[in-house]
């Protein structure tokens, strides 16, 4: 019995940790984007593509990942200045079907053109930290755990900026009331721009450190976004707290159920678990009753 | 909606119907073979953005899972066509029936969740449906092979029976489809309940004060635009002679939704014109373009930026406009 | 017993809004509730049309209990409530507005006739609106009326369900001294017709229709008597003009 | 302005609706690939090698003196797309042959519609066995393999020098799953057993998960059945767990093909497969068909470039024996018909299945295919 607890649960945990992870690095753009802004971007994953692509072609320039991770992040934070200022712009305030269907076309226009620059074949990126190490007996790669360590660490970095920063007191400020804020002399559209482009590059983030795990391709960041927003709504929209713990809840879901029933069944279990948390609390978990 | 039916006024629709009825029957004249298919499946998906436009345009519900009606009715049509009896009415009666269920389940069960939660859960269920039809691999609906070999039976009318393998046959049929899907809706829309999904489109908390019990208001609403969304995912597969799940998937449900915009919501012919046009501009672009999900994607763009009352809503009376966002 | 209710209770965490109330009322009376602001008027209101159930107490209606029964059902039983901030709906006419009402009286849902055919409601639409005097702005969008006529228009949907039993939640907020007078005569109109509970501010038009007057403050009920009983009540001047000068 | 936007809107469509291209006195090839979405890639190479072969042939003057022209539609891994491009290929563009996209769905659906303007379609891509089996009509012919062509040898020769105890893991859809089946039919018949099956959904990115499971059931072989870039993540994450070291690996074809050979990299060494065909065969023919190919698009050829070229010059060897490009010619010319090409000589079946010679393949050093043996 123990041997089947470390040998078949452990390495599961420790996967729903880490898949838990990355989609709390894109959950946790979307929640922010939805709680500030009002914006439902259903093109969130699309960015967490560019961010392995941009990735995949800086190592091609400069073959050194721990220099491609910065440069990739910074190129789709640009990307996000852009798309916030062009098109984001004229969503506020507007009904959240109109954001679901611009996103969805901008969706649709970010993949194709992925395709025409990157080519439709995987692109295969190196793992940087190839070594694994014993854990109890099972063998472990170091880039996963790599991986966890980064994310428990944003998470924290969030958590800590959204808490005890005057940034995050403004951002929280804005999120419960955008005109009083503005009355009170904080620059919301400045806001706005920034936590946009902030959540955007944290999805580029996940995208590229996860580009040696799951390579490279367009259609990547269709994959993700669903998943994505099935924490966010679970967790309730707009909240934090929410979107993490409903972020490795799911991670955890799939990797463990996985190992008795089959994948795809799994799979179909995200969903099951949204619908019946919408029954039960149609806010969400942590969101508030009647919120939105 | 409108003014007091004056008699005056009833003979100017009358006349405007029977204009465009006229010139819809003649069109298939002047178009050949692959017009005449893309036509008719032009109609037929006309009918689908029109029944999404009795939960958005008129109840002001906005459902992101609409596909799966239209699918669900597409493979109940396959299955009766296929497997129990070829006739066309059974397979309509069969795919109200089932997407009937299906809509009264999702709606009766998500109705607590409210704006963007509500379209988020109609997105899961579909999703749901989705994944089960495709892995049903071993069972006769035939899984990602999709139900294929559908027999195009002849339709019998009573006395005279129309060979529905003849496209100009099928246009005329489908045309017939669509213009009475039309007045149907026309009628729910201009009933008394009619007037009840308006009231919960522009203010929903005032409506029980009246006496309406607004979540049956909404589910009936959801079943009713279910039942048109399964006739016309019915027709499609009577049409195409095969049921896909690509049907079923949450990108159509995205596509009808602009389809519904881009023509106008809160008209009913609005979307039907919107289906028209996505139908006839998505088969050029693919065909003299290698990027043409590069410009559909742009075109979602421009219809929520430039044109969210779409084309009839562009040209709809002003002060008729409902409260838009 | 025509309207009774029976040591109402209903608080939101600590605040007691409606602590203990009870009062009984006649077919045909007109009872106005005052008090100053916070004193849980609406929140009363709220509790007996159902909007959210009472912790303690009960309402009876014609001698059935309706305690936290929905609006809707409360409705067909001819209880109908206007609104405090005006709640029409903008975006339709303002006779589809008045129209929608009249049809909830017998919630009818048909499906498959023109809302034109109901001769009923349409013909009682149109006598509402004469009524508020709101007739030559028949089709105008309720969203473009100035604020006094969206106040008769509250006022119109709430009469249009023909009820028995009509609760007006301050109808002359917002609204000139000229259209206070106007709604005077129309509520002296009504006083035969239906049974009438009004929240209102102003002393003069509290005084012009109330046969009888309910004072509450901090959810407590102050005083329930005749007008001029109110009128001499000490607890009701101390609560209202402060402590004696 | 918007509406002078929505006005134009329409005309452009309306223009662009009415201009067709009508076909003159030629060879019409219809050609509908899967050039948007995850099959672009070899689409791609499908696209290139029908044109090459066109080309090759108009150099030779045509066929039955009438010059080939390809029309080539994207149906975006789309049956309803498929569908539509199929029926304007038969009834606008007038073609004589159409070559069908690799999604096994979309021929399924396209077969009835080919059968029913009685037009000539051969299947170069798409493997499922419904396809030859119980979905087969007169008028569709397959020269690429289909599960049994290399399942059954590949089974026969794996059981006796590989082992006898297999787990299965494969994409949860129709083809995989219908290959699975072949699988474990003919290793049943030569004795060997399934001791486990696992099947993900589409676009897993995390395998790892299953390997504690696989890990402890202990097979011989691990038999892995799935393409594109599910194929990427399952072989680099096999080779990081370093399974290879505890069983032995195989896996269809598909696993390996030419389009994501080069994203495996070394991850993929040691896999055995079965297949009909990989660039580096020494047969004449096949030199001068790689020499050509690589000039032209200067990459090795795929299997799925090979099948393409040769569904195309087959139709033509075809055109010729019948001296007419009638469907019911063409159909009689090709039954029983052999046809010698790159990759040796072929026979159609009575089923409208070319029977293929099959090779063992094993992929060594950084992901070159090597040749073993023959296998049938």
């Amino acid at each position: 019995m123990i041997d089947y607890l470390i040998y078949v649960i452990l390495p599961q945990v420790l996967h729903g940790l880490v898949w838990g992870t990355v989609i709390a690095f894109i959950a946790l753009g979307l929640t922010i984007i939805f709680g500030l802004m009002d914006i439902v971007n259903f093109a969130h994953g699309e960015y967490y593509m560019v961010g392995a692509f941009m990735g995949y072609t800086v190592m091609s320039v400069i073959p050194n990942f721990w220099i491609a991770v910065p440069v990739a992040v910074a190129c789709v934070a640009v990307l996000g200045l852009f798309t916030e200022f062009i098109l984001f712009r004229r969503l506020y305030g507007r009904d959240p079907i109109f954001h679901l269907l611009l996103t969805f076309g901008l969706g649709m226009m970010f993949r194709e053109a992925a395709q025409l620059i990157w080519g439709a074949e995987t692109k295969r990126m190196e793992v940087p930290v190839t070594a694994t190490v014993e854990l109890l007996g099972t063998v472990y790669p170091v880039y996963r755990l790599l991986i966890l360590g980064i994310g428990i660490c944003v998470i924290l970095f969030i958590w800590y900026l959204l808490r005890y920063t005057s940034a995050g007191a403004k951002i929280r400020a804005v999120a419960q009331d955008r005109t009083m804020a503005w009355a009170l002399g904080i620059k919301v559209p400045l806001i706005y721009t920034s936590v946009f482009v902030g959540g955007v590059a944290l999805a580029g983030f996940a995208g590229i450190l996860m580009s040696p795990i799951n390579f490279v391709y367009p259609t990547m960041g269709v994959d993700v976004i669903l998943r994505a927003f099935i924490v966010v709504v679970i967790g309730g929209l707009g909240n934090v707290m929410g979107a993490l713990f409903a972020s490795l809840l799911i991670g955890e879901v799939e990797a463990l159920a996985s190992i008795w029933i089959s994948p795809t069944i799994a799979e179909t279990l995200v969903f099951v678990i949204l619908i019946i948390t919408m029954i039960v609390r149609p806010a969400g978990l942590f969101g508030k009753a009647g919120e939105r | 909606m409108a003014k007091l039916n004056s008699v005056s006024n009833f003979k100017k629709t009358f006349l405007v119907h029977a204009i465009i009825l006229a010139a819809l029957a003649v069109l298939p004249l002047f178009l050949n073979g692959y017009h005449q298919k893309l036509a008719v499946e032009a109609i037929i998906l006309s009918v689908f953005a029109m029944s999404l436009d009795l939960v958005m345009g008129y109840a002001g519900i906005a459902t992101f899972g609409h596909a799966a009606f239209f699918g669900i009715g597409g493979y109940a049509m396959g299955v009766m066509l296929k497997f129990l009896f070829p006739s066309i009415w059974l397979g309509l009666i069969l795919a109200g029936f089932c997407t009937a269920i299906l809509a009264f389940f999702i709606g009766f069960v998500s109705i607590r969740a409210k704006g963007i939660y509500f379209a988020i859960l109609t997105l899961a269920f579909a999703e749901v449906v989705y994944r089960i039809i495709f892995h049903s691999y071993n069972t006769p609906l035939g899984g990602s092979d999709g139900l294929v070999g559908v027999p195009t039976p002849m339709l019998h009318l009573g006395l005279v029976d129309i060979d529905l393998r003849k496209t100009v046959n099928f246009y005329w049929v489908a045309v017939a489809f669509a213009y009475l899907s039309y007045l149907t809706c026309k009628l729910i829309v201009g009933s008394p309940f009619g007037s009840i999904l308006s009231g919960i489109r522009e203010n929903e908390n005032r409506v029980p004060f009246l006496g309406f019990n607004v979540k049956w208001s909404k589910v009936t609403a959801f079943v009713l635009a279910g039942i048109f969304a399964g006739f016309s995912g019915a027709m499609f597969t009577a049409f195409k002679t095969y049921a896909d799940t690509e049907q079923l998937n949450f990108l159509l449900s995205g596509k009808v939704i602009v389809m519904a915009l881009i023509g106008g919501i809160g008209t009913l012919i609005g979307p039907m014109v919107g289906a028209v046009v996505i139908t006839i501009f998505e088969s050029i672009i693919s065909t003299y373009f290698r990027a043409h999900h590069l410009i559909i994607g742009a075109l979602f763009v421009i219809v929520v930026i430039f044109m969210p009352k779409g084309l009839f809503g562009l040209f709809a009376r002003k002060d008729r406009n409902n409260n838009g966002s | 017993m025509f309207f009774e209710v029976k040591e109402l209770c209903r608080s939101f965490g600590a605040l007691q809004a409606v602590n203990n109330v009870s009062f009984t009322l006649d077919e045909g009376t007109t009872l106005s509730i005052i008090g100053p602001n916070g004193a849980g008027k609406t929140t009363l209101f709220n509790v007996i049309t159902g909007v959210f159930p009472p912790d303690k107490g009960e309402v009876m209606f014609k001698g059935t209990h309706v305690t936290g029964m929905p609006p809707d059902k409360l409705c067909h039983r001819g209880i109908a409530r206007s609104f405090q901030i005006t709640n029409i709906f903008q975006g339709l006419s303002v006779f589809e507005n008045i129209r929608l009402a009249c049809q909830g009286r017998k919630a009818t849902k048909r499906m498959f006739s023109h809302v034109s055919k109901l001769k009923e409601p349409m013909e009682e639409a149109e006598r509402i609106l004469d009524l508020l005097g709101l007739l030559d702005l028949r089709d105008w969008r309720a969203g473009t009326l100035s604020h006094g006529d969206q106040r008769y228009l509250e006022i119109g949907m709430t009469l249009a369900a023909k009820p028995s039993l009509v609760l007006f939640d301050e109808p002359t907020a917002g609204m000139t001294p000229m259209e206070t007078k106007a709604t005077i005569e129309l509520i002296h109109k009504l006083k035969g017709m239906v049974t009438i509970i009004i929240i209102e501010h102003d002393i003069n038009m509290v005084f012009a229709v109330s046969d009888r007057i309910l004072v509450m403050d901090q959810g407590n009920v102050l005083a329930d008597g005749l007008p001029e009983e109110v009128k001499a009540n000490e607890a009701v001047k101390a609560a209202y003009f402060g402590e004696e000068i | 302005m918007k509406r002078l936007l929505a006005v134009a809107l329409i005309v452009v469509s309306a223009v662009l609706f009415a201009f067709q291209a009508q076909a003159a006195n030629e060879i019409v090839v219809g050609c509908i690939s899967d050039l948007t979405g995850t099959y672009a890639a070899l689409s791609k190479q499908q696209v290139d090698a029908v044109n090459m072969a066109v080309d090759e042939l108009n150099k030779k003057g045509g066929v039955i003196g009438k010059k080939l022209r390809v029309v080539v539609e994207d149906s975006a891994t789309s049956v309803s797309l498929a569908t539509q491009k199929l029926e304007r290929l038969i009834l606008d563009q007038k073609v004589d042959f159409v070559i069908p996209p690799t999604t096994s769905s979309a021929v399924l659906a396209m077969m009835p519609v080919a059968l029913k303007y009685n037009k000539l379609m051969m299947v170069t891509l798409a493997q499922s066995m419904k396809i030859t089996g119980e979905n087969r009509n007169k008028v569709t012919f397959r020269c690429f393999a289909n599960g049994e062509i290399t399942g059954k040898p590949q089974s026969k020769w794996m059981v006796k020098n590989l082992g006898k105890k297999y787990y299965i893991i494969g994409a949860d859809y129709a083809w995989p799953r219908s290959t699975a089946e072949v699988y474990t039919k003919f290793l049943k018949e030569n004795g060997a057993e399934i001791i486990g099956e696992t099947w993900f959904p589409l676009g897993t990115k995390d395998f790892a998960s299953y390997f504690g499971k696989i890990k402890a059931a202990k097979p011989e072989v691990l038999l892995m059945i799935c393409a594109g870039n599910d194929a990427v993540s399952l072989v680099s994450q096999v080779k990081q767990y370093g399974l290879g070291k505890q069983m032995k690996l195989a896996a269809d074809g598909s696993l390996v093909s030419a389009d994501i050979i080069k994203a495996h990299g070394s991850n993929a060494d040691g896999i055995i497969i079965a297949d009909f065909y990989v660039s580096s065969m020494d047969t004449p023919e096949n030199k001068v068909f790689v020499k050509n190919y690589m000039a032209r698009y200067k990459d090795a050829p795929s299997k799925m470039a090979l099948s393409s070229y040769e569904g195309v010059m087959w139709v033509a060897q075809a055109i010729k024996q019948a001296g007419s490009t009638d469907t019911d010619k063409l159909v009689k010319a090709l039954e029983g018909s052999t046809y010698k090409g790159p990759q040796g000589t072929k026979k159609m079946g009575p089923d409208h299945q070319a029977a293929l010679e099959v090779y063992m393949i094993q992929i060594a050093n950084g992901g070159q295919y090597k040749i073993l043996e023959r296998a049938n």
